[in-house]
């Protein structure tokens, strides 16, 4: 089991088993479990990106939100716990307009020339976009103007290609625990940064493990020497790692 | 090895820095008190630099990301020093639609400068407020910590100037 | 403190205004404050010297007295005169007439709507007592909700009484304040934690209720949340206050000073078991830590970026302990509702939303201030009777209620009732209490413009249709104003909002399209105007769109060869 | 090819255009690419206007208009609004044309900037910057949906081939093709 990845309501006791319906399917599950990794059991794939299997959940690119029976918003499957009798709807008319327009939003948001990527082919958003049938951008693209951090001898981090997923934020933090990544800045200012804002090979607490490249989605984060296209990433070390921590946990 | 920590020496010899400690240590140099100490830092220095940062966060045993983070994500804090006089024009509703964009547009031209810049003689900075809640004398600007209502471009300009031109020398002359 | 000192505390103090033949208080509000209310107190206090009249009168500063355009405001007690915009000349007038017929230069007439139409039950304390003196609040009653609380009730009844008030949260949803408490007063943590959090980090551009209540009363709030942290079993209390309001916060360190000298805060109040401590975290410049769960990683030292819910912070808050956050006014609510019973409460405004609503008005209209009036009073009445109406003879074009969450509404909402069901079915919403009036001067995209300028700054960045859709409308309606845009901008427009309406992650994002939809609603003809004018410049100019082409860069204008030669010769 | 303009198109043939904006040529031959279906096409399409055809009027009446490349120039809007003016069906092929792709990749810079890097920063002979009968820069290059309407947006780098022939067919056919299941961007 992955690590917890909300916050637990206070005075919970022992998970229960509960039942549920998903696009029209009774399922069972653990009340501990979310929604997200219920559906997966059950070869039910709702759409994720900044979802990762083996970190903590964080709810912000959207593309999980499912419909459930009786809630007037839309839930991200990636962190909501199921409950009994829940009905969950992960795919309709409007939910499939919200996702296309998400990814064109984060397309719009950067210049992600997939052209040109050392992801090329191997990128999330990339395969996203096709498998969610988005096959142009129709909003304007905002094209900022960002920097390209070169200065560490292994990795490279482009910003241009960053979709903000915190996944590197979160891998550095909860797995590797040096946390020399987080975010500067608010809302369509926000960066990722290495420690105070410091070029990515002058930080004092990376240790060059290289999970974050392998973490990344996009061609944000890739390593050196790696042309377009060339960039594969693996993320399979993950739940292993995290299985065997959460092993020693009382 | 040792993992105990070692309380870390403030950057510098600045008695200052015991303002800044004494908060901390009023919170149990816990993580949490990040915050509560960035505002001391920045009452205490006028702006938050790296040097500061970087001891807080060796202070409160958190990671300097985290740190730069959290100081730039809250629009209070500066990291750059400000002018020796700010000019923050309120941008709120009221003062919005009663003609702040004039307000600052007139500052702008007058100096050279945009919200958020100081002039190169670092006489002046100019800001902006989402709302400074005195609403109903809009528009309103604070010179140099002082609530000013309802003003039009030349009053405004003619405190700016005043404010400037108040050198030290002449201060007491002034009042 | 026993129940018998507290009442001793109020006599003596009663007695001691008493005394004197005039009370003068000055209104030490921010607005009043920055028309040098201060000096005008400083020549007060010298002429009484003067006169040798220390012993007939006293003068005190006050909180805010509501009519703001018309400071400093000056009252006389106990004959109940007022003046407006009193200079520090005019103290030896004031002081050499207060035997005699007021000054009919300066006198503000109390009989005028502003004052007539107001309900005080918020705001009941403001401009009469001295805020930085916690013996006042006692003298007018305060600290007898507490007491009778803490003495007469179980934390059971405490709920059920907020409940039969029928009081809704006034921070802008208007989620039922008894319901809130009784949520986390059944939440169960390992550890018995819990905590209550007074949000004021009051971030609406064009609101400032909170900070008068706070600038004014500071007691109220403390009495308020010790009571909340009875009834919910909480022993711990923050108020969340912007570090922009200095005078509140500085109010706010005193208050609490007092009130634990007192030991009206603290171990065993009022010789009960019940302890209870309150202390001060500063905001920092985000409106998004308006939103509860932004606001408690703030306190938790953190970004302040909301995460889903559930879990909501009733069950699962601050450190992980169920927590209770209630706005400003609120917490100003519960004292008089434990004082007179949650009926007497229930008798004010109307069926579905009770009590009283405190606005900050401002912008196109005559009296600009702090009011409060009953739920279910007609906006006509609070713009044209207690605002006066719009100045300059211009003509009232929209009203905007709820801040960037909120929408504009035009002349034909003006009968309408204000309270929450009201506002929310005509494509506005209570929100925190800002009231901004408009006239025919203003440009309604621009102001949906300015809106969306202002979510898109304060967007923390986290979930993508607000990070980036909030930014992306920004854009559109600069193309808009700027007559650069086409029919599909505005379908566009429409989309984006209901999509980030729908999709974004908290309060923020879900209602930040409002100012624009309530436009697009409202004032459609405004968009096709701007529109309109785009396609004719676009038809008149057809051998290229101009703003697209740098023109500097025309190669048959002779500028930029020139301008390449003189930099290419050394 | 070269057919007057008043000239009424074969009843049974669709009259077919290829339009090349700034792009590197590398969709355009890909569609040649379909190599000898190609000759299958031919039968059911009649090339009115291409580079690879010698045409230099844009005709009137095209059933379907192919573009290759951004929206670099003024030139470039003139020519899609003319294109478009006359066209049943336009498709985008290919990245530049959907998303701006590489000739985008300026456009977070200023033109001047672009400008001097080019013909100043790194000419080795008589650095100058052309002035006479070109195409103004746009300060940005759009894809061709922010000029005019475009029907299908056919993503890639170069579109595959199959996939150009995959799409073409369909439209032929009177269907509307499932363009995400043969293309993404980039590929």
């Amino acid at each position: 089991m992955t690590r917890p990845s909300v916050p637990k309501p206070a005075g919970v006791a022992q998970p229960q088993v509960v039942t549920l319906r998903i696009d029209g399917r009774d399922v069972s599950a653990r009340s501990d479990e979310t929604i997200l990794s219920v559906a997966r059991q059950n070869r039910i794939d709702i759409p994720t990106l900044c979802y990762l299997d083996g970190l903590s959940g964080w709810g912000a690119c959207r593309l999980c939100l499912v419909d459930i029976k009786g809630t007037p918003k839309l839930l991200p499957a990636c962190v909501t716990l199921v409950r009994e009798g829940m009905e969950v709807t992960t795919d309709s008319p409007r939910l499939q307009k919200y996702r296309r327009m998400v990814l064109e939003l984060l397309f719009s948001e950067r210049n992600h020339v997939c052209s040109v990527c050392v992801s090329n082919g191997k990128c999330e958003l990339q395969a996203m976009a096709q498998r969610l049938g988005m096959t142009h951008v129709s909003l304007p693209y905002r094209y900022p103007r960002l920097e390209f951090d070169s200065s560490n001898d292994l990795f490279r981090m482009d910003h241009n290609r960053c979709i903000l997923c915190t996944r590197c934020v979160r891998v550095c933090d909860e797995i590797e625990g040096a946390h020399t990544w987080d975010c500067r800045g608010r809302g369509i200012e926000t960066r990722i940064i290495s420690d105070l804002n410091e070029p990515w090979g002058e930080s004092s607490t990376c240790t060059r493990c290289g999970k974050c490249v392998n973490v990344c989605p996009t061609g944000a984060l890739s390593q050196k020497g790696t042309a377009v296209a060339e960039m594969t990433k693996r993320v399979t070390f993950l739940p292993y790692l995290t299985l065997m921590r959460n092993s020693d946990e009382p | 090895m040792s993992l105990v920590a070692v309380k870390p020496s403030p950057p510098s010899n600045d008695k200052r820095w015991k303002i800044v400690d004494a908060t901390m240590r009023r919170h149990g140099h816990e993580p949490r008190a990040l915050i509560e100490t960035l505002h001391t830092v920045q009452e205490t220095f006028g702006y938050l630099d790296d040097q500061a940062l970087r001891y807080v966060a060796l202070s409160l045993r958190t990671p300097l990301s985290k740190v730069y983070g959290v100081a730039t994500f809250y629009h209070f804090f500066t990291l750059k020093p400000q002018g020796e006089h700010a000019c923050v024009v309120c941008m709120g509703t009221a003062c919005y639609i009663k003609g702040a964009p004039q307000l600052l547009e007139a500052i702008g031209q007058k100096y050279g400068i945009k919200p958020g810049q100081t002039t190169a003689d670092n006489r002046l900075s100019l800001l902006t407020a989402r709302c400074v809640g005195s609403c109903g004398l809009a528009p309103a600007v604070v010179f140099d910590g002082e609530v000013v209502g309802r003003l039009d471009k030349s009053d405004t300009l003619a405190r700016i100037e005043k404010l400037i031109c108040a050198k030290p020398a002449e201060v007491q002359h002034d009042t | 403190m026993t129940p018998e000192e507290l009442q001793k505390v109020a006599i003596i103090e009663q007695e001691s205004q008493e005394q004197y033949d005039h009370r003068i208080h000055v209104c030490m509000a921010a607005g009043c404050l920055s028309n040098r209310a201060d000096l005008v107190k400083q020549q007060l206090e010298k002429q009484i010297a003067a006169n040798g009249l220390e012993r007939r009168c006293t003068v005190k500063g006050v909180g805010c007295m509501g009519l703001c355009a018309a400071g400093p405001l000056v009252s006389i007690q106990p004959k109940g005169i007022m003046y407006q915009e009193v200079k520090p000349t005019d103290a030896p007038d004031i002081i050499q007439t207060l035997d005699k017929a007021p000054i009919e230069r300066l006198r503000c007439d109390t009989a005028m709507p502003f004052f007539k139409e107001q309900k005080k039950v918020v705001l009941e304390n403001c401009g009469l007592i001295d805020p930085e003196r916690v013996e006042e609040y006692i003298a007018v009653g305060g600290y007898q909700g507490l007491l009778k609380a803490l003495t007469e009730m179980q934390p059971a009844e405490v709920i059920e009484e907020v409940t039969r008030s029928g009081l809704r949260g006034r921070g802008g949803a208007g989620f039922p304040t008894g319901l809130k408490w009784s949520t986390v007063a059944k939440a169960q943590h390992p550890d018995g934690r819990k905590f209550v959090i007074c949000n004021a980090d009051e971030g609406d551009p064009g609101a400032f209720m909170d900070r008068s209540v706070l600038e004014s009363d500071p007691h109220r709030i403390l009495e308020g949340m010790a009571i909340a942290a009875y009834a919910v079993g909480a022993t711990q209390g923050y108020l969340y206050v912007r570090a922009e309001y200095p005078l509140a916060v500085k109010r706010l360190k005193q208050a609490i000073r007092q009130a634990e000298r007192l030991a009206l805060l603290g171990n065993n109040i009022f010789g009960t078991p019940f302890s209870f401590n309150v202390d001060i975290r500063l905001g920092a410049g985000a409106f998004v830590c308006g939103e509860e769960t932004a606001l408690i990683a703030s306190i938790e030292g953190k970004r302040g970026q909301p995460r889903p819910r559930p879990p909501f912070p009733a069950e699962s808050g601050l450190w992980g302990c169920p927590t209770l956050i209630n706005n400003v006014e609120t917490f100003a609510n519960i004292p008089p509702i434990l004082r007179n019973g949650g009926e007497w409460f229930a008798q004010i405004g109307t069926e579905k939303s009770k009590g009283t609503k405190v606005f900050a008005l401002a912008g196109r209209v005559k009296n600009t201030g702090l009011i409060e009036v009953p739920m279910g009073i007609p906006l006509r009445r609070i713009i044209f009777d207690i605002g006066g109406g719009i100045p300059d003879g211009r003509k009232f074009k929209a009203v905007q209620t709820g801040g960037p969450s909120g929408g504009c509404l035009p002349e034909r909402f003006l009968d309408m009732p204000v309270d929450y069901e009201s506002l929310m079915q005509a494509g506005s919403i209570m929100g925190s209490g800002g009231m901004i009036v408009m006239d025919d001067t203003s440009c309604m995209v621009d102001v949906a413009r300015y809106f969306m300028e202002f979510c898109m700054s304060e967007s923390c960045g986290k979930c993508v249709p607000c990070r980036v859709g909030t930014a992306q409308m920004h854009d559109l309606l600069v193309k808009i104003i700027e007559k650069r845009a086409t029919d599909s901008d505005v379908r566009l427009l429409n989309e984006l909002c209901d999509m980030v309406q729908s999709t974004s992650l908290c309060g923020l994002g879900q209602t930040a399209p409002n100012p624009v939809l309530s436009t697009l609603r409202y004032f459609p003809e405004e968009y096709e105007a701007l529109v309109q004018a785009g396609r004719e410049r676009e038809a008149a100019g057809s051998n290229g769109s101009a703003m697209h082409v740098a023109p500097q860069l025309k190669p048959n204008s002779t500028q930029p060869q020139a301008h390449v030669d003189s930099e290419v010769t050394p | 090819m070269n057919r007057n303009a008043k000239d009424k198109p074969a009843a049974t043939k669709a009259r077919v255009a290829t339009i090349w904006l700034d792009g590197c040529s590398g969709c355009h031959m890909s569609f040649l690419d379909m190599d000898e279906r190609l000759l299958a096409l031919a039968e059911q399409i009649e090339l009115v206007y291409s580079p690879l055809v010698d045409q230099k009027e844009f005709p009137p009446q095209v059933d379907v208009a192919i573009v290759e490349g951004a929206v670099a120039t003024d030139e470039d809007i003139e020519k899609m609004r003319l294109v478009r003016s006359r066209t049943k069906v336009l498709i985008a092929l290919g990245d530049c044309a959907v998303t701006g792709n590489v000739p985008s990749m300026r456009n977070s810079i200023p033109v001047e900037d672009v400008f001097d890097r080019a013909y100043r920063d790194n000419a080795q002979l008589q650095p100058q910057r052309p002035a006479t009968n070109l195409p103004v820069l746009l300060e940005r290059v759009r894809p061709v949906h922010e000029v005019v309407k475009v029907d299908v947006h056919i993503p890639g780098c170069p579109p595959p081939a199959d996939a150009i022939f995959y799409i073409i067919s369909e439209l032929l056919a009177g269907r509307t093709p499932d363009v995400a299941a043969v293309t993404r961007f980039g590929k």
